[in-house]
């Protein structure tokens, strides 16, 4: 694994040059392209000013929170509706009836209720992350062996003991799998209402390079949240494999 | 049918099949089976495969509840299962928690328990012991063998201190002597605490070795057939109690009875 | 089993029903301003009054077929792919990083460059539906993959399995309750862009029709197109349920 | 002191609060202002609602379909209007492909335009229908800026409803020519964006108000006198780069506005059936 | 140690261990372990839990590789499992596709050999009623008992008409009765085909009655203890074969090195 990291390149790499060739020899003038060495350009300069970092500042922050909140309760809630099945039931249509609205529906009512800033936009990114957490967390109820539930029933665990002993454990591989979907959410959500309302972070310097007609500085941004994205799936996938430890690891091997 | 029930005198029965039935979908696994077992006692279950001996030991531990009839512990009709009942599985492999290493495992009785965490460790060492897994603590389930995953499944049900022991083929796994350790082990344990045990076992030596009585099932649907009790003395000896005429007379006997179920 | 899960049904209408009643009650106590929370009856008027005398259902079909087709081309493309990175640790080598840089881009940000490269067609919004769809199950069938009981790979492999069968008949259906939750994800991220992509590149279908009004500040239609949303989400919801019962009947039958 | 938060969106309109920020105009009479860019003119009426931007600079249309939607906004003073010497900023632009050269050309035609029932739609619907053409012929589709030469080239659309700088790089790019400048036949001084306030702010801050207006005034008239200050004003506050700008004719900056001006634009949007009511144009200018 | 490796006259080896070693981490579980299976044989494993049974049993699988020496099978060096080689897991809980019924189960390997599919039901069919499963065909694994879920197995290792079957306790979850016949079946099977078995088991009567040659491994690492040869006639009997003095003797002899290996 270590001696192949390069792997990973090869194909972004044959990309890069071919949309450099391409632009150098056709000529682009469109307002929404950009040739690679220019977006590079563009990125090292709005990194060196420092701006590209206080607006990633930005947005992590409500993307962070957003998650968390987000997250938990949609953790809470998925283990919720997949141990306790009359809740399940009885929330069935609401929840699915709630959870395809498209959170940029209800925009202009948000910036009413929260106004511009962190607050709207963290309200948001927690509603978007909700629910991958809660159905993932749900389907990972189902698939617990159910002779460890027995075991739980057995021993008589206390709810909450079962739940932190059995349950979460037993669970987290896939409560992980969906944190790290819900990261990338939230990271798309902010950014998508700094773009159309919130006047923070790295969405709206996407806006003001777009209106700004800078289409080099725009897709820096785009290549630079590609690249915050990134990394934040790496750290969450270190510290998956730290939090599964050895069990996982040695299961993998086998 | 020998269908000899045997009313054991003094103790009041401990556990306690009240013309229990039990169906899945429309398919009756278990009819009307009535059982009485005294406290203190060791009850052997056989039968041929597929019988419905874990459904049985499933109900006694409350994991399941009975279609018709009821089964009672200590007297309360059973509705969910108690701490005071531990249950060996026979799926030794699912019943881990494969997050978790041998003495983790353990521990989760004891935290289930509510012992004080500077007790455990000293109390794991102990039970890892009696099974024979010393050395084994810091090893996660699929890094262990059969045998010993099984015997990991016996040290967490020790480590309840359970009242009335189920046990599920626990030995299935197990070679002839860890098998006779254990065997023995148990006996001295239930002579000290007087657990009660409701034991499934397929090995009829096994079975009237370890018994004060043993039931041998029917199939289809389950139902007692033969209920022997066991009077060989205590403490039974791996060497002279399976030489005695008894022992064999009980085996013989067994052996005959099992032949006819399955023809 | 069949008439329990009906009168959960029942209940479960009955919990949503409740709770559109204390939004009548919130809205007719003007405890939110009523320009941006009308209540229910007005939304409902608004709906009704969208099928009749607008074209309210030319919006929605419209609608429903981009979430379709995007869902159905992400679905295919994600179970492939995961299938193809979670059985091969080289082409995982090669892929993830690019995917795992792909994933966090915002939809409405790379809507121009789709633009740009496909053309304002509904081939662009096809993409960008189903590039966002995919996530969800692309991460779920490389985690179901991952987690398939060792045994059984063996199994497989001491059976001299094809490495299509081996994905075929025991990869995928043990992962299949891992991949219809992110399918069931997935068609709600397919609606969600549809509508993202209809009020971005102005598609017609229902997210113009709430763009429209959000500008215009006809509340009651915003929430009419709103309403809708849910309803199409409840369906589709549905529909994965049933496919899911099929599917997964051994899980249930082993409960 | 009192703090202004002024929200506009990235055109040459809000010039002079742009000034008016960069000259020291507002300091010099006791306020405090920022200046935010929004997005979209339309998220305007709400940001103004929840107190994020306490002046904004709607469109038109906009403002009057907030007011029309039952929010209580007042428009505080006059920003840019339209002038027959700007008339060239915003055109429509078809590909050469679509045969398009005069008004009865656009019928079945598809026109891209950087918002349905915004300021260049209406206006352009209204240039139609001056010239007897009903624009519900036309097949609208939104477009934002940045993309339509994209739009254009691929074909998807027939015309753009354009505004500089797009409309020059357009027509160098030899993706198509102008078909029309609609806001050419327009009476002088029609409002293209003004300041707005809710009706509870407005009320409550005459004071500010009144410094308000009185720096927009003084900074207007450094803006139609001396277009490189508000071109550098405007770069500032937009990012936009002063080459694009260098190029650009600023709108005319005019912080006069009245109730007729109003009615104009009540007009032209009933014309094409956008409100529901008919708005009381004596009650939306503050006092 | 009484290492008294047979060379069998005749046929050469089908499953040969060659100076094999093999350590999980740093502990080593088997060391340099040399083993001839002659074509036909059936060699039969015992050894105490832990010692590296199935350990052993999953190289000859190809499962896993060596880290020292090679396993060959059939000449060539193992390096992946072949389709000739059957393999009964211990866990037969985990080996069965739980989203499959019994009868398709078995219809995987006849899928994997490419069995028409006309063919497949009349052939589960027979093979279900060779493990005595008839009238479950539609079960889910879930749906039926530990040793039905066994028995499923089997069966599908015997779709597989391999040269060589590799079984890891494949009855320890039987009762007596159903046990035997499956020992007579199993017997009959390799009789008729030709069958190579390398079979584990902790039973000393099953090792002694099924097998041509009973090797007993030590724990710790896991090597050779004892290999003995077995000359009781065939076809076996399960009465007669039981009581012969060979067999008694044997059978001592086995249980003398376990006790001697747990000691
Ligand atoms: N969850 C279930 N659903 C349907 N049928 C079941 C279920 N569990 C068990 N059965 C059926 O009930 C019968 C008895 O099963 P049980 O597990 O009690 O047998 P057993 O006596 O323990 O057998 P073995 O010795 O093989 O473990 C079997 O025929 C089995 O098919
Ligand atoms: N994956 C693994 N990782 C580390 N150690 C392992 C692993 N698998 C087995 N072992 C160790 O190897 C040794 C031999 O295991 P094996 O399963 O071969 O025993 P066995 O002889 O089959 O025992 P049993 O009769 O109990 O099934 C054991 O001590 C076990 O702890
Ligand atoms: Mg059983
Ligand atoms: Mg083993």
């Amino acid at each position: 694994m270590n001696s192949s990291w390069w792997k990973g390149l090869v194909v972004p790499a044959a990309l890069i040059a071919t949309a450099e060739v391409a632009m150098r020899i056709n000529g682009s003038t469109s307002m929404s392209l950009a040739a690679p060495s220019d977006i590079a350009a563009a990125l090292a300069a709005a990194l060196l000013d420092g701006s590209m970092l206080a607006a990633t500042r930005d947005t992590l922050i409500s993307a962070g929170a957003g998650l968390a909140i987000g997250g938990l309760l949609g953790l809470a809630l998925g283990i919720l509706f997949g141990l306790v099945r009359p809740v399940d039931h009885l929330m069935e249509v609401t929840v699915e009836v709630i959870r395809p609205v498209p959170s940029v529906a209800v925009l202009p009512i948000a910036l009413l209720v929260f106004g511009f800033g962190y607050t709207m936009e963290i309200a948001i990114v927690a509603f978007s992350c909700l629910w991958p957490v809660m159905i993932y967390t749900r389907s990972a109820m189902a698939g617990i062996e159910p002779r460890l539930m027995e075991v739980a029933r057995a021993l008589r665990l206390s709810p909450w003991a079962r739940i932190s002993k059995i349950v979460f454990p037993a669970a987290l591989p896939r409560i992980l799998v969906a944190f790290r979907l819900a990261a990338a959410i939230a990271l798309v959500v902010a950014v998508t209402v700094e773009i159309a309302i919130n006047p923070l972070g790295l969405g709206y310097g996407i806006l003001v390079a777009q209106q700004g007609l800078q289409p080099a500085l725009m897709l820096a941004y785009l290549v630079w949240i590609g690249i915050v994205g990134w990394s934040l799936n790496t750290l969450l996938s270190l510290a998956q494999q730290r939090l599964l430890g050895r069990a996982a690891r040695v299961e993998v091997a086998r | 049918m020998m269908q000899t029930q045997l009313q054991q005198g003094g103790s009041a029965p401990v556990i306690s099949f009240d013309r229990v039935t039990l169906a899945f979908g429309d398919r009756t696994v278990i009819n009307e089976l009535s059982l009485d077992v005294a406290g203190g006692q060791i009850v052997c279950i056989i039968g041929p495969s597929g019988c419905g001996k874990t459904t049985a030991l499933r109900m006694a531990g409350g994991l399941i509840r009975p279609n018709g009839g009821s089964v009672r512990l200590l007297g309360e009709t059973l509705t969910a299962p108690r701490r005071d009942v531990a249950i060996v599985f026979q799926d030794y492999g699912k019943a881990l928690l494969p997050w978790r290493t041998a003495a983790a495992n353990v521990s989760l009785a004891l935290e289930a328990a509510g012992v004080p965490r500077s007790e455990r460790p000293a109390r794991i060492r102990l039970l890892l012991a009696k099974v024979g897994l010393t050395g084994h603590e810091d090893k996660y389930p699929t890094e262990m063998s059969g045998g010993m995953q099984q015997r990991i499944q016996i040290a967490r049900c020790l480590a309840q201190e359970p009242a009335v022991l189920l046990m599920d083929e626990p030995f299935g796994a197990l070679d002839a002597m860890t098998r006779q350790g254990l065997q023995d082990e148990m006996l001295s344990i239930v002579a000290e605490t007087g657990t009660t045990v409701f034991f499934v076992t397929h090995d009829l030596e096994e079975a009237v070795y370890l018994g004060d009585r043993v039931i041998g099932l029917l199939a289809n649907p389950g139902r007692i057939g033969i209920d022997l009790s066991v009077d060989l003395p205590r403490p039974r000896n791996q060497l002279e109690t399976r030489e005695m005429p008894e022992f064999l007379r009980l085996r013989r006997q067994l052996f005959d009875f099992i032949e006819k179920a399955e023809g | 089993m069949n008439r329990s899960r009906f009168l959960w049904l029942i209940a479960s209408f009955v919990t949503a029903a409740g709770l559109v009643w204390i939004w009548q009650v919130v809205a007719d106590n003007r405890l939110v301003n009523p320009v941006f929370l009308p209540g229910p009856d007005r939304a409902w008027m608004a709906l009704v009054r969208g099928f009749t005398t607008g074209d309210l259902d030319v919006k929605l079909l419209a609608t429903v077929e981009r979430m379709f087709w995007g869902w159905l081309v992400a679905s295919l493309v994600g179970v492939a792919l995961g299938a193809a990175i979670g059985t091969s640790p080289r082409l995982r080598a090669y892929l993830s990083p690019m995917l795992e840089f792909l994933r966090p881009l915002p939809a409405s940000a790379t809507i121009p460059v789709a633009i740009a490269l496909l053309g304002l067609s509904d081939g662009m919004v096809l993409a960008v539906v189903a590039f966002g769809a995919l996530w969800p199950v692309l991460l779920a069938t490389v985690h179901g993959f991952s987690a398939v009981e060792p045994r059984l790979y063996e199994v497989g492999r001491a059976l001299g399995l094809s490495r299509a069968a081996v994905i075929g008949k025991i990869a995928l259906p043990s992962a299949s309750p891992d991949i219809l939750a992110g399918m069931r994800l997935g068609l709600t991220v397919a609606l969600i862009l549809s509508v993202v992509c209809e009020m971005i590149a102005g598609r017609d279908g229902l997210g113009t029709w709430i763009l429209l009004a959000a500008r215009s500040f006809r509340a009651p239609d915003l929430y009419a197109g709103v309403i809708l949303l849910g309803l199409l989400g409840y369906a589709t919801a549905v529909a994965i349920g049933l496919l899911e019962a099929r599917l997964l009947v051994w899980r249930s039958r082993s409960r | 002191q009192t703090s202004i938060n002024v929200g506009c969106t990235a055109t040459t309109d809000c010039a002079s609060a742009a000034v008016a920020l960069s000259e020291g105009i507002f300091e010099k009479n006791g306020l405090d202002v920022t200046m935010t860019l929004v997005g979209l003119n339309s998220n305007i009426p709400a940001a103004l609602l929840s107190d994020s931007i306490q002046i904004g600079g709607p469109t038109p249309s906009v403002f009057l379909q907030a007011v029309d939607g039952g929010l209580d906004l007042v428009a505080v003073a006059g920003a840019s209007s339209t002038s027959a010497t700007t008339f060239d900023t915003a055109g429509v632009v078809a590909t050469s492909a679509s045969g398009i050269e005069k008004p009865q050309d656009f019928v079945g035609k598809k026109v891209g335009a950087p918002g349905i029932g915004a300021f260049l739609q209406v206006l352009f619907s209204k240039w139609l229908i001056d010239n007897d053409v009903d624009p519900r012929e036309v097949d609208f589709v939104e477009v934002t800026f940045p993309t339509m030469d994209d739009t254009l080239r691929s074909g998807a659309v027939d015309a753009v409803v354009t505004a500089e700088p797009m409309m020059s790089r357009i027509i160098a790019n030899g993706t198509g020519q102008v078909a029309g400048y609609f806001l050419e036949t327009l009476p002088e001084r029609r409002p293209a964006i003004f300041y707005a306030a809710t009706r509870t702010w407005a009320d409550a801050n005459p004071e500010a108000l009144a410094a308000f207006r009185a720096s927009i005034e003084e900074a207007a008239d450094i803006v139609n006198e001396n277009p490189d200050k508000g071109r550098q004003a405007i770069a500032g506050f937009t990012n936009i780069p002063m080459e694009v700008l260098s190029s650009m004719k600023l709108s005319v900056s005019d912080p006069q506005l009245d109730q007729e001006q109003l009615d104009w634009w009540v007009t032209t949007m009933n014309e094409q059936n956008m409100l529901q009511g008919s708005p009381d144009t004596a009650t939306l200018i503050q006092k």
